[in-house]
């Protein structure tokens, strides 16, 4: 404790001011209780305040024996000013299925990191792990031996495989899902361990599931395979609320415009005339949808929470292949299976999905996403690969140009044609 | 409801008695044999079974949640078909957090929440209580919880029509392709906008994200508000190590536009091999220098920060939405970025004073027309958010419909 | 209000002594020399200036017109600031007349018109008068002028909320790319949809258009309706004849998708250059054979008809859209097309009954959704309406938004 | 007239039935009067309803002296069957602006037909021409001679030129027209007659003129260069024919959907709610208009005609590009200059025109549209060489990906770097 190496960082310390949470304090918290590498952290981030440029090496190869993922190489390029951080490795730990966690988990967890690595997490990744910062080579295998003998534990994807999986809070508190989120996520996680640990993918594959479709995981955006609860039935209502609603009783939206006079509830402006489809009717006393128009938006049960909610026939929507912008620029998931039943061994599911990645890895390029390649290929191409009939559900609207493939087997009389027949009826 | 049944075999099913033991920091050195790597090893064991960390109110009402309701700002109260209710209190946490706020948060979760404590997708804390009383002791133990700099530990906030936390990725802290700063980019702007983190007044929810590279390692592409970290200068090329620390056929391949091409320079007399940029053709992306450690891009003049509006996730009412980039380049200000935080509170504010009610940030630029959210919220266009890249034509203007502006007054 | 002093100077300024004249068919091969083709020449003269052909009531009140009215479908009554009236007649034509017919037109011109007679943008032919008495007379005369096989020759509609004339293009009656017939299939859905052009009883107006090609000579790509001549086979190719009639790198350059490469051949022992044709690539865009006759598409079993719909010109209320492809392939029916005018007809009547007033079909379509368009007109849907061309991700549903239909019910 | 040879032609027949005016019974009635061109016409028409191909061989150049285009040359490919069609040319002609006719022009026009072609018409073209269809070669040049001298009249445009221009009604009979249409019309048909008889373009290019945002001569999807009217103050107003709408006494759209029971005119639902920005405002007594909302989409003005009419700060949108899908998929013409006064000679206009043909011709390849390449370059690139500053009514929407082009002139330091400089700050 003694020989603590404090670094000057006023400019670091600026951030430590105003009430949003500090992360620079909580580092030098951690820093003066005894952590070197917290201050070199803060002093290194100093440094790159001043230069305008990171000080993080380009990530080495490392990892633990036979993963070939979890582990993210980090040096730094100023290893003399800060040496407690010339390793400074990411350690992707695997998140339990919706981050609930008991406080004798992360006590333990801490202590090892202490001991392990730098103290510092990233808690979670954009991904969903729990993310440790800081450790050197060194340490790896033996905090993968701890986390897998003492925590039963495992880590998480990183590299050309697939990801791991994560999920919205769900049926463990929402009562708008329409899926077991967490099992399906748990599952799938478990299925696919050695696809998760064992780089074989063209690129990483992302599976995100949402319990509805407000999608709080962003799965449509985020992921190779969104799994989106539905429903195929009706939305129940239960009128009396509805009528609490109408006459101020409840607060809409569960109270979340609470801050600002916008006036009495007004549930043909609120609601009525918002539902996209304009499928709904308000004559005063009753609420009526026309279910079959209804296309789940979830805003009128957003708004009405106590009085609405979905139906009991649910199941999944599946989409394909989001993903941020590089290479071909950022793309949202692409509806695939409007609706699939969500049972377990979710067997449909991961026949679509064995489909899909064999697909991929035959005919995906170095570094080619899942949703890169379909664009190449063209929407049809992965339908008839992954054995789905296309339907209209599938496009926001039917192509505008006309320029049709035909295979050789759908025209009459196939391609082979008898220039000497066509010529004798048509003079050159 | 839930029915685990089928995965009692699982080793994570239940972990129980190995928390019960104490963090062994001798073990891996004792039973890890670095020649044997195979040997006592355990792999492919996958996450623990997420069940075993709800709060017993949970467990007991999987799936069987009847509604919700906001009490305040910040806290979420559940019934259950049952009867049962539950609390949720959120809590801004920055995503870089040490051991030493977790256990202050373990702390906090034993005392007043069955010591349970949950992360959200957007990597706010939730403490989950069961009573009144508790909730409120916990809400004002949290009021007065704060860092010696003065800034809230856990502050209060992130439900209803708010400013969520904003998610980030690690800039500066962590990575090394980073074009800014993700935790104090964040940190500025977080206080800039505090006000709407505890507060339900915004018309609908609206959520900012900040990556710091175009590899865009979250949802920037689908935010409300999203600050990017961009480079401006092509890579420059490491010619006596390109050879040692790449393939060259891979940083070829790595440029989108084919700006990348395989050289030969002489070095010492020497034929060495390399690659040449076409700068003309580069649009800074740095996907060679993610291949190639010899192409740095990073430069303090070059890089800084673009701001992008208008994207959503959720299907509610529209449809989800990439976000635009409306300012195509602010400088990197370290510590605090006033001109970036300046502008987005000033979008917030223009937004939270004309939209609709439930109406997204993105839906409302679109409904009052692009050339009226530029004139509103006080930005010059920049010929820089005119798309010229691989599906620029969709976003062309192919109507004579639009509005007069400050940008058409003086024609 | 219309000044054209400006203009006196130009030869067709004024053309009324030369019409005054007869034709004299014995003129040019007296004048003109071929041996001498600048003697007497006269070029770049333009069209004649249009005001001389004003009826006088618009050469008066050029605009100065206040507003107008729809008598009955087919005749618009102008009024103008000064009071004064003018009525439109407008009759359905076919774009194919002959001598014999204009000259009839002639004849009710200057019985009924002035002497003036104007043609629409959708070949719809157009006669003005200003009495009723005489709208009446040639409104009574045009029920009962017909051809010999009973059709009307100049039936009277095309306004209001109607379907007004097909636009179209040559086919088999002159153009040597067609994939099918203009006239032919324009003449027997314009019989099949009759009733709507002389009425104004659909939700808004219905534009059908008609290209033989892909050249689409037309709005057919933004069209409420559009029939499109569609090949399906690859065009084959001369060996022995490409050399001599096509420019071999303009024809290799004519493909959009690469599939066409230079070959070499050998024909009676002789080396011959030529072009060879990557069948799997070929979408039957037809562009290699409009650079090079010797290479044909055309072929009875292959050609047919696509169907598009959806798309519009007009700025009103919402923007202009393209048509789109909702039926691949129909094929060639000759002499009636049953199969084409069958769904067309379908499509309208159910957009008839299902629209909103005002609500153009491609708007009707996007309101109730595609699945829903699909399963009202009962069209089955085709693999080929998945746009797999340049912009093709941008028509893909990127949302969990949709309806249950048909195609969803028995999943 | 006795040595007619008429054709079996049971197929074309058909067409002669049904109500629809038809072109097969004027050919018929056209032949069986003395024109064996019409009656070999239908022989090979009925050939090709048997064979379903075309017989037309692909054209062939032919044209008159001095001009590039104006004349496609067309032959029958069954010429042994069919004589009098063996030569079958189109001459296009260029018409007067908005297309009226006197009698007196039209009959010359058909006695010089008859003496010099087929008698057939395409009245009129696609792109505007009055087009005659069926000719030989040996009558072009008298033709064209013909039409000079007898009829003051020219050929309008084919092959890479500029072809003839189009427009609307206008001013002629419509009251919504916010430019003089035809004026415009014949003034760059008369400026630009060089560009419009020699090919000097990569390809063609087409103006069209609308009046009003109704475009009723499609210039949106048909011409490089649309030039639609607008305007730029506020819709001029009558409330009491407002008033005589609501009442009743003057029917919506002008009777346009007189044959079917609507119902009431309701000019809530009607207007008010249909109008795109929703910037209008009915209180039972007064219709306002918020006019700086308002995007001038014509939707009220159409509805009552009577009681609303444009601005009259008058002037035209252009936009530019719009083309048939060959090759890269069909355009809509993007909004380029959002208003311009149109005034003889039309400066403004015309220096823009002259910059993108320079540019075009300067860059464009051969056969590849404005449209194309504008595509091919990006919009910034366009506006730069036109001189235009961009704004944001240009687009739909800013672009969503992240991939901006900066020149070295924009970045402070510009591109050369120094990496000696740079590695002392960084270890590698
Ligand atoms: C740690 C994390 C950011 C964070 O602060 O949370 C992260 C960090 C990195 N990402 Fe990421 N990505 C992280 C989530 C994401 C996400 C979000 C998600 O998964 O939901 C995305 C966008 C979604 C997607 O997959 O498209 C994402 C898109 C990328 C990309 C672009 C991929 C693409 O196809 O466009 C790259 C570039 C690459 O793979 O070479 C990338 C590459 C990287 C690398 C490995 C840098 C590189 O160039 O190789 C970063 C390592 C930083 C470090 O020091 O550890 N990262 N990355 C996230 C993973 C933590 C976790 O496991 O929970
Ligand atoms: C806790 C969390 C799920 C989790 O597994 O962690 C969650 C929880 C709830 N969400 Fe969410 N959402 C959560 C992330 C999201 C996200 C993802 C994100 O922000 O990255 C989205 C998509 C955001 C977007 O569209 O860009 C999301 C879009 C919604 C919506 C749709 C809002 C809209 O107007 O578009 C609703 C409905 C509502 O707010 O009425 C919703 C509603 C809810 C409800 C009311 C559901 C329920 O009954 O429990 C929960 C409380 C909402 C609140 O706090 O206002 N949740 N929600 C996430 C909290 C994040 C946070 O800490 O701020
Ligand atoms: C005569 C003509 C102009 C010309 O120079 O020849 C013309 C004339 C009128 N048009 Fe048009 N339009 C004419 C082609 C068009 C076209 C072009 C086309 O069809 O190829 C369009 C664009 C169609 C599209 O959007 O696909 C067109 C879209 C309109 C509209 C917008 C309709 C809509 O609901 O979107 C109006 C307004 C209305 O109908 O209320 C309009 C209104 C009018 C008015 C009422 C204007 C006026 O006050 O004079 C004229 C009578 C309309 C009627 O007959 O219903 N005109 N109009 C054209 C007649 C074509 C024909 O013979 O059928
Ligand atoms: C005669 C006409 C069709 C008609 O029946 O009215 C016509 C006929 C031909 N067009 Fe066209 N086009 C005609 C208006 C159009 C239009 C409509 C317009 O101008 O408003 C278009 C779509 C708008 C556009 O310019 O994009 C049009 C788009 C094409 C194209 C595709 C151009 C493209 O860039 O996509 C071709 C192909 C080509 O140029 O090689 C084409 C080519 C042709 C050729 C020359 C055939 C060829 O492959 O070379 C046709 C000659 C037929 C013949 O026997 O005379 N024609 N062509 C129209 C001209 C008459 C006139 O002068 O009034
Ligand atoms: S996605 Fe739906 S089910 Fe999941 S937490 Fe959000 S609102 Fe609840
Ligand atoms: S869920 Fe959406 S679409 Fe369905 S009824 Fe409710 S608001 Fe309408
Ligand atoms: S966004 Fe870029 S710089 Fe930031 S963490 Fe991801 S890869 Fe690294
Ligand atoms: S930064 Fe991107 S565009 Fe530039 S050279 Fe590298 S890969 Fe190519
Ligand atoms: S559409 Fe095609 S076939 Fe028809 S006239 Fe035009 S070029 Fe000829
Ligand atoms: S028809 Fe079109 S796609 Fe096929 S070879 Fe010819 S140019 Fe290429
Ligand atoms: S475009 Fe406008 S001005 Fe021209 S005829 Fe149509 S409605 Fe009238
Ligand atoms: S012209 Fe269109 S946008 Fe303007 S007020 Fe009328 S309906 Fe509204």
């Amino acid at each position: 404790m003694a020989d603590l190496k404090k670094h000057d960082t006023p400019m670091v310390d600026e951030l430590k001011k105003g009430p949003w949470t500090s992360f620079a304090d909580d580092l030098q918290t951690r820093g003066d209780s005894g952590s070197q590498a917290c201050l070199d952290l803060l002093g290194q981030l100093e440094l790159s305040y001043n230069d305008k440029e990171t000080h993080w090496k380009h990530g080495g190869i490392v990892g633990v024996f036979g993963y070939g993922g979890g582990v993210i190489g980090r040096y730094s390029d100023v290893p003399d000013k800060f040496p407690s951080i010339a390793h400074f490795h990411t350690i992707r730990v695997n998140q339990p299925a919706s981050k609930f966690y008991s406080t004798k988990f992360l006590r333990k967890l801490c202590d090892m990191w202490d001991h392990r690595g730098s103290g510092v997490f990233n808690f979670h990744g954009s991904t969903g792990d729990m993310v440790m910062i800081g450790t050197s080579t060194d340490q790896l295998e033996p905090l993968f031996f701890d986390l897998t003998h003492q925590f039963d534990m495992d880590l998480g994807g990183s590299g050309s495989n697939l990801r791991t999986p994560s999920c919205c809070v769900g049926k463990a508190r929402c009562e708008f899902s329409c899926l077991d989120t967490q099992a399906i996520c748990y599952d799938l996680t478990m299925t696919y361990q050695d696809e998760l640990h064992r780089p074989a993918f063209p690129y990483k594959y992302k599976f995100k599931i949402s319990g509805c479709p407000n999608d709080c995981v962003a799965a449509i955006a985020r992921s190779c395979c969104p799994i989106i609860g539905t429903w195929r039935d009706e939305i129940r209502i239960d009128q009396k609320a509805v009528q609490a609603y109408v006459h101020g009783e409840l607060k809409p939206n569960a109270g979340a415009f609470s801050d600002r006079d916008w006036g009495p509830f007004d549930i043909q402006k609120e609601v009525i005339d918002l539902c996209p489809t304009k499928c709904m009717y308000w004559d005063g006393k009753e609420l009526k949808i026309d279910n079959r128009e209804c296309t789940r938006c979830m805003h009128c049960i957003n708004v009405m929470p106590a009085a609405l909610r979905p139906g009991l026939d649910v199941g999944a929507t599946i989409l394909a292949g989001a993903k941020a912008p590089i290479l071909e620029g950022a793309q949202l998931a692409t509806l695939i299976i409007p609706f699939i039943k969500m049972e377990y061994p979710y067997t449909e599911l991961k026949e679509y999905t064995e489909l899909v990645w064999d697909w991929w890895m035959e005919e995906g390029r170095n570094r080619e996403r899942v949703g890169e390649l379909i664009q190449r290929k063209g929407l049809p191409t992965f339908l008839r690969v992954t054995k789905r009939k296309p339907i209209p559900q599938m496009v926001k609207e039917p192509r505008s140009n006309p320029y049709v493939f035909w295979g050789e087997d759908e025209v009459p009389g196939g391609w082979k044609r008898d220039l000497a027949e066509f010529r004798k009826k048509h003079a050159a | 409801m839930l029915d685990s049944s089928m995965y009692k075999d699982d080793i994570g099913y239940d972990v129980s008695e190995l928390m019960e033991k104490p963090y062994d920091p001798d073990f891996a050195d004792k039973n890890y044999d670095p020649k044997k790597p195979m040997q006592n090893r355990l792999t492919d064991l996958g996450p623990p079974h997420f069940a075993q960390f709800f709060p017993e109110v949970i467990k007991k009402n999987y799936g069987e949640w009847k509604t919700h309701e906001f009490v305040q700002p910040g806290v979420i109260k559940y019934t259950s078909e049952s009867g049962d209710v539950c609390y949720v209190v959120r809590c801004g946490l920055p995503r870089i957090l040490t051991t030493n706020l977790m256990r202050e948060i373990c702390d906090i979760a034993d005392k007043y929440s069955g010591g349970v404590a949950r992360w959200t997708t957007r990597n706010n804390l939730e403490f989950h209580v069961t009573d009144e009383g508790t909730l409120k002791d916990l809400i004002d133990f949290l009021k007065s919880f704060k860092h010696p700099g003065g800034s809230y530990k856990l502050p209060i906030g992130g439900t209803g029509a708010c400013i969520s936390n904003i998610v980030h990725t690690q800039g500066w802290i962590h990575c090394h392709t980073p074009a800014t700063d993700a935790s104090g980019l964040v940190k500025s702007t977080a206080d800039e906008i505090f006000e709407y983190f505890g507060s339900h007044k915004l018309p609908a929810k609206l959520r900012i994200s900040m990556a710091c590279c175009l590899n865009m390692c979250g949802a920037v592409h689908c935010s409300d508000i999203a600050m990017l970290g961009v480079h401006r200068k092509p890579p420059f090329v490491e010619d006596d190590r390109i050879g040692s620390v790449c393939e060259i056929p891979l940083a070829v391949a790595a440029c989108p536009l084919g700006a990348v091409k395989p050289a030969t320079v002489e070095i010492d007399g020497k034929k060495v091999k390399t690659v040449r940029v076409n700068q003309n053709r580069c649009m800074f992306c740095g996907n060679c220098y993610t291949m190639c450690p010899a192409m740095p891009l990073a430069d303090a003049q070059g890089d800084g920060v673009a701001i992008l509006v208008g994207g959503k996730i959720s299907n509610r009412i529209t449809t989800p939405k990439f976000s635009k980039l409306i300012i195509p380049y602010i400088p990197n200000e370290p510590p605090r970025w006033p001109s970036v935080t300046k502008v987005v509170k000033r979008i917030v504010e223009t937004y939270a004073k004309d939209a609709h009610k439930y109406e997204r940030l993105g839906d409302w630029a679109a409904r009052i027309g692009w050339e009226r959210f530029y004139e509103k919220c006080d930005i010059p266009f920049s010929e820089k958010s005119i798309d010229d890249y691989r599906l620029a034509y969709d976003t062309y203007h192919t109507t004579t419909q639009f509005k007069w502006s400050s940008h058409t007054d003086n024609l």
